[in-house]
């Protein structure tokens, strides 16, 4: 055994740094749990019965869904495309697709104000004429949700659809099938563990953005917002409960759709 | 490069965001600044928030601050007596205002005496901050309530607030009593943010037409507003009994009693540097320091009145 | 009939040149050529799959140059199968089907019929990846034949197996494509493959088709140096043309005089080529009928299995090809002094 | 030209869905930066001059430079393990390096509050004890952002590891070379074009980390923290400023360094 | 010397069973398996890559089962070669010479010495990506024996190569084994490559070796029918031993009788091997010391290239290999009437 460990002397080293790191992550989020579950489980009891709380986690999940949603019926397609197609600038239009991941929170979040502010908006004034607020309203949630947490699902499936031999393709169209049904049966299907994996980022970004949100929508208040307000007006007893009730819950979502997307009959290569 | 300046003491002052422009803003002569040339080893840190955010985060939070500087003086013996202070001072008042700009629907229409009929017209956005995080929105409440009394108009109220929000009002042994819920649920007509500062971006960009502000704000960032009669703005010390018939029941359970508007500052017990936090309050009620807040359209109460405990550095400076 | 005219394409860094080639209804034809030669992008372009920026390509008298793959009717087998790994055997052989509207009935019969022919009914429920290579490419195969293309394009369909079921498999091409009277083009890097399969050749290299014929033209009279070491033709010595005479030529080397059937003029230099299977190898001088006879020493044996190639100095540098037997009948060793000998005809003279 | 559009109508299709996305990014941050320049370029240009504003920037990119810098040394041999070994519950430990992604930033602002302040934090204690404060103080700041940040690195470099054959490393052995010189010369010169990668979405993200930083830190002030409060004292025109010049500094960053990782000779195999 | 001692090793889905092997030193072994044999498992087994769950591996009389691979002195070279792609040529070689803590000029020396060795100094600043096959396997060889060590490992280092180039190389490696007495592993396929280059060769399948011997024992001799059938003998007929006297043994096939070597015992069922190249094919009966002789009747000509492979009906199914020139020399079709002769020592009886 110790001639073993003297033997592997690095990977040793490796694991005990790599432990750290993943000792603060779980310290850090168990300290939490820990903490609310043992000290004050009537806290977290009541948080779960609070309706506006209850309102304000759907609200956060339910705009998230919304924003992967459309991140997905627009960016998917996109993908398909990076991974399919060569062209002048696409090396541009991934670059750009990466931006939002660069952009600090809150200066997309004065950005997104920009664009989508009721009056003068360059988006948000004709969509108001065709009476979409965006400004303190769930549209306007989940265009800011939209921005931060896009590129997540892009450039996933991208990946997806670029571990999908474009020669299975080739073969199904000349087995007749369309453009359409060759991506409909052959490539979705064969980058959809991918695609998944990157809906539930996306969504987890969506869910967990704060920065882009509250510039332009401080009302209906996203649960990462209510959570702040608690915190500042009443501290750390009050909206601890929300904090470990919400990661709870991101957790449950995550852990089941990864398991799930583990499931998936793993026909791709990697 | 400043990462702290571990050198220098630093002073945490904790004050509510319409005090940021006389205290910290970008102007050639502010309370920090000018303090800090006062005391070179000083750096003052200022930190913003409602004003109810601004003592909860010494009180809930844990937060230690060496100034607390409230819009609602009444706040301090509500929330901090006994245990974070037992003394504050008042050290300038306030008005309310409708707030507008030039491109503000209506703008060249709306005046003092007609202000609530525009505000009820339904393509006219308005707003007004957190009842439950800051004064500015409580008081908010007050002056349509008081608005009802003194234009004899019954609907100015709901009209304008409970039909727009979730905020009730109701009639108690001569009181009105005004609940604001945690949820406030505002329509597309009115806009409900954090603090009274954050409304002048809507009322900048456009997206809001009229914004509840007090004096001092809207005339800081240069904006246009309606002044309203004294018997509704919450200036003056003559109407207190006036004022005193409304009052806001929090989502908190905190209730806010009509009162004028007026400033009130301590340092609290668990500072870290209470000397330093002295001479701070010291140098706002200063004539320096007043001069500052005259500067910036907040008019100080000279001199500064003291209550409670009031510590002895300060005491030739105050009245009481 | 597969008619390709003057088609050209370029991708970023390889271009496929003016390539012209007919295949003619019924035909066996196979594209001989190196690794990178453009093969697997010259089948691609003929399925639809790129379109030419030059040319066109016909089939069975129509233009079908601009014409998507899913309409062109082409049965198209990869090297690796291409089989989708998300369906089962079964349902990858009816996914062409099934885009065809035709009655399930119809659908269960061909499916049944298909996988009766190529011996994989038992598989019918199993995923691509539990099959093994040569099982893929039956599946392949079916699923290519099922939806009765006129064409069928295999590109290296054997190179992935092994020796024994790379021979099988060759057999199987060969049964379905007499039997469904199939237009066959056939991708390899395999001269044996070709060989053994092609009813014609065409030979490709670096993008485009330097020569296209029998095997036996290929294979005896390659038209250059390239496409001569490329299938095998060991012996390439140069020489002079010292006489020619309606086609009997002779050809010296060093001071040694070939005998050989061509046009060359007297005088010119010339690269004579001979495969190593056409030289035989006798113990002493005998009589036969080859005009070429040389004595020499072996310089070296090297075994190729069932074959040794033999090298031998016969004045220049000769390679035979002998079976194993025959080398232990003659006896043969490094050292020993032999008779080669070769006729005229099997000479070819570049 | 027309023709050739109905062949291909599904990509047209999809090229259309897809600009609407890559518009949607272009426009939101153009439109801000456009405003900003033409109809206000004195301010851009006084912000650069404020040394607060400044100051802020220069902390929130030294931060992020430290957080990334931690994370690479405690990340990147746990990558390596995890690219090269299997192990019981390694599915495990890859979760809980993705959990940070999923948590609610605020959420894990509040846990992080919970475990590094000053008074009872189980790690704050300790290390305040040590004269490292984190509440309010850098070392918190870097924290936070390290908690948001790692999983970033740590995917990209374990991807990076991936890609590298094993076999590559064995020769090397056979080679004369320990597991660690092995590490050094090939392993980690292979995955570097990765872990570049990684280390520049690591450092973005944690630049632009807001939710989680500002629970623990409210002073000093990181940019977007500042940003946030003039937005909230004083509204958008002097906000949008500060947003402009930090979305231009992180996208020259960004720019440069994804044109270093572009031209770092690509011998890795995708 | 390397001995392999009963090594076994545990994977998740493959296993390596109860290996027993002994490697004289200075010889070249040829481990001779079909793909996933886990032939590739043992050599890294060898080279320390992995350590085995039982067992033991000594070499030159030193137990080297825990040893770090770094201490080894083993050289490898991998199937696909393995050079380290972000090295030029020149600093792949040097790579494990630089480790060596030698004076700078010894290595500059080595490195000279040891290019123009494989003939590759021209290419010393070039990238790997930017070499054809051959000269990627010359370089990864360079590697490998510049280091001098005991041992050489190399995991099928022609498979990736066109046949022309793989017959070249082939020569190389015998040169260099030569030159530098190398105990030399050499992992492969192919049977042919296993024939042209090996001293002995341990047939491996399944993860075991099921047979060590001469090239000659492994190809005439196989230990089972497993065997026969992965070395090429195509011929495996059943029969049933009439008598057998002192090895001299006739066997009846149907009504055929053969004679054959062999200690079966008489009455029992067996199973013959003949190998394709070991019949004889002549269009009449002649007198020969072959023993056994059958005429039939030819049912297919199977093309191979250079070769022929004849299908001949006599009673029983045989297959033969034949040169071109001979099938032509004999004028040899499908329906042909030929007789077939094979010695008795051809046949190998299981
Ligand atoms: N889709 C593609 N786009 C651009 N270039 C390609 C593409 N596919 C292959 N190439 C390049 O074109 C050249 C010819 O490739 P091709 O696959 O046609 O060769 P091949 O003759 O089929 O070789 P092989 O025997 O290895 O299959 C190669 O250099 C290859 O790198
Ligand atoms: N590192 C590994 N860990 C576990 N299993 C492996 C590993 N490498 C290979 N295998 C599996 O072990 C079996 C034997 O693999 P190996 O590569 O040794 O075969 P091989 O005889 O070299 O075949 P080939 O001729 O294809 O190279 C295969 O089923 C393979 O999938
Ligand atoms: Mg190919
Ligand atoms: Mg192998």
């Amino acid at each position: 055994m110790i001639e073993k460990i003297k033997r592997e002397r690095m990977l040793v080293a490796f694991t005990l740094l790599g432990f750290l790191i993943i000792a603060f992550i779980v310290v850090t989020l168990g300290n939490m749990l820990a903490t609310q579950v043992i000290q004050d489980l009537g806290g977290l009891i009541k948080v779960t019965q609070d309706p506006v709380v209850l309102n304000s986690i759907w609200l956060s999940m339910y705009t998230a869904f919304l924003a992967t949603l459309v991140a997905f019926i627009f960016g998917v397609p996109l993908a398909y495309i990076l991974a399919r197609k060569e062209f002048l600038g696409k090396s541009l239009i991934e670059s750009i697709v990466d931006v939002p991941v660069v952009v600090p929170h809150t200066a997309a979040g004065i950005a997104l104000y920009t664009v989508f502010m009721h009056h003068g908006g360059l988006i948000g004034a004709p969509l108001s004429s065709l009476n979409i607020v965006c400004e303190d309203a769930v549209p306007g949630i989940v265009f800011a949700m939209l921005f931060v947490s896009a590129p997540f699902l892009i450039n996933s499936a991208r990946d997806g659809f670029k571990s999908v031999d474009p020669r299975l393709e080739n073969v199904a169209r000349s087995l007749g099938a369309s453009q359409w049904h060759t991506f409909c049966k052959i490539s979705f299907p064969l980058a959809f563990r991918h695609i998944l994996t990157g809906s539930i980022l996306s969504w987890a970004r969506a869910i967990s953005e704060f920065g882009a949100v509250i510039f332009l929508v401080s009302w209906p208040r996203i649960a990462p917002l209510l959570m702040y307000e608690r915190f500042e007006s009443y501290g750390l007893s009050t909206s601890r409960p929300i904090a470990v009730l919400l990661i709870f819950i991101c957790l449950t979502v995550f852990i089941f759709l990864r398991l799930a997307s583990m499931r998936w009959q793993r026909h791709d290569s990697d | 490069i400043d990462v702290g300046t571990p050198q220098k003491v630093e002073l945490k002052v904790f004050h509510a965001g319409s005090l940021a422009v006389p205290f910290g803003g970008q102007g050639n002569v502010t309370m920090e600044k000018a303090f800090e040339e006062k005391y070179p080893n000083v750096d003052v840190r200022l930190e913003s928030a409602g004003s109810v955010a601004t003592i909860r985060k010494v009180t809930d939070v844990g937060k230690t601050a060496d100034v607390v500087a409230v819009a609602d003086y009444s706040l301090i013996p509500k929330l901090m007596y006994p245990e974070y202070t037992d003394w504050h001072v008042m050290f300038a008042n306030n008005k309310m205002v409708l707030a507008y700009t030039n491109q503000s629907r209506y703008a060249n229409e709306i005046n003092q005496d007609n202000w609530y009929e525009i505000l009820r017209r339904p393509d006219v956005k308005f707003g007004f901050s957190n009842p439950n995080t800051d004064p500015c929105g409580y008081r908010s409440q007050m002056v349509c309530q008081l608005a009802e009394l003194h234009y004899n108009d019954s609907k100015i109220f709901d009209d304008l607030i409970a039909n727009n929000t979730a905020i009730t009002g109701r009639l108690e042994n001569n009181t009105y009593i005004i609940t604001v819920p945690d949820d406030i649920s505002p329509s597309q007509r009115v806009s409900v943010r954090d603090k009274s500062v954050t409304l002048v971006t809507g009322l900048e960009a456009g997206g809001l037409n009229y914004a509840f502000e007090y004096q001092s704000v809207a005339k800081q960032h240069g904006l246009m507003f309606v002044e309203l009669p004294s018997q509704i703005d919450l200036s003056s010390v003559d109407y207190a009994d006036t004022y005193k018939k409304v009052q806001v029941v929090q989502a908190s359970g905190e209730a806010a009693t009509g009162s004028p508007i007026v400033y009130g500052m301590t340092v609290p017990k668990n500072a870290d540097h209470p000397e330093l936090g002295l001479k701070f309050v010291e140098f706002v009620i200063s004539s320096e320091g007043q001069d500052i807040m005259e500067s910036y359209g907040q008019p100080p109460i000279v001199p500064a009145v003291g209550s409670g405990n009031v510590p002895e550095e300060l005491a030739n400076a105050v009245a009481s | 009939m597969i008619a390709i005219k003057g088609v050209s394409k370029n991708w970023r860094e390889f271009s496929l040149k003016n390539i012209d080639l007919e295949v003619r209804k019924g035909e066996y034809f196979v594209i001989l050529g190196p690794t990178a030669a453009g093969k697997t992008l010259l089948l691609e372009l003929i399925a639809g799959f790129y379109k030419p920026d030059h040319g066109e390509i016909w089939v069975n008298d129509k233009n079908v140059t601009r014409m998507p793959p899913e309409k062109m009717g082409i049965g198209f087998v990869y090297q690796d199968y291409s089989l989708f790994p998300h369906l089962t055997v079964k349902e990858n052989i009816e996914f062409g089907l099934k885009l065809k509207k035709m009655p399930k009935e119809d659908v269960e019969k061909k499916l049944k019929e298909v996988m009766k022919m190529l011996d994989i009914s038992h598989l019918s429920h199993r995923y691509p990846r539990t099959l093994s290579g040569g099982e893929q490419q039956r599946v392949a195969i079916a699923r290519g034949i099922v939806i009765e293309p006129s064409i069928m394009l295999l590109d290296e369909p054997l190179s992935a197996l092994d020796t024994r079921t790379q021979i099988r498999l060759r057999e199987e091409l060969r049964r379905v494509h007499r039997g469904a009277k199939l237009t066959t083009i056939h991708v390899t890097h395999d001269q044996t493959e070709a060989m053994a399969l092609a009813d014609r050749i065409g030979v490709m290299m670096d993008g485009e088709i330097v020569q296209t014929g029998t095997p036996e033209e290929i294979f005896h009279s390659p038209i250059d140096e390239g496409v001569a070491e490329f299938v095998g033709v060991e012996n390439i010595i140069e020489g002079i043309v010292e006489s020619s005479e309606e086609g009997a030529t002779t050809i010296r080397i060093n001071d040694h005089i070939i005998e050989a059937i061509s046009s060359a003029e007297a005088g010119s230099r010339v690269r004579i080529c001979l495969r190593p299977e056409s030289i035989t190898i006798a113990p002493s001088k005998t009589t036969s009928s080859a005009r070429n006879t040389f004595s020499g020493t072996i310089t070296q044996l090297v075994p190729l299995g069932a074959t040794y190639r033999v090298e031998i100095d016969c004045g220049f540098p000769l390679v035979a090809l002998i079976t194993k037997t025959s080398m232990e009948d003659l006896g043969l060793r490094a050292g020993k002094k032999v008779c080669t000998s070769f006729k005229a005809s099997s000479v070819h003279v570049l």
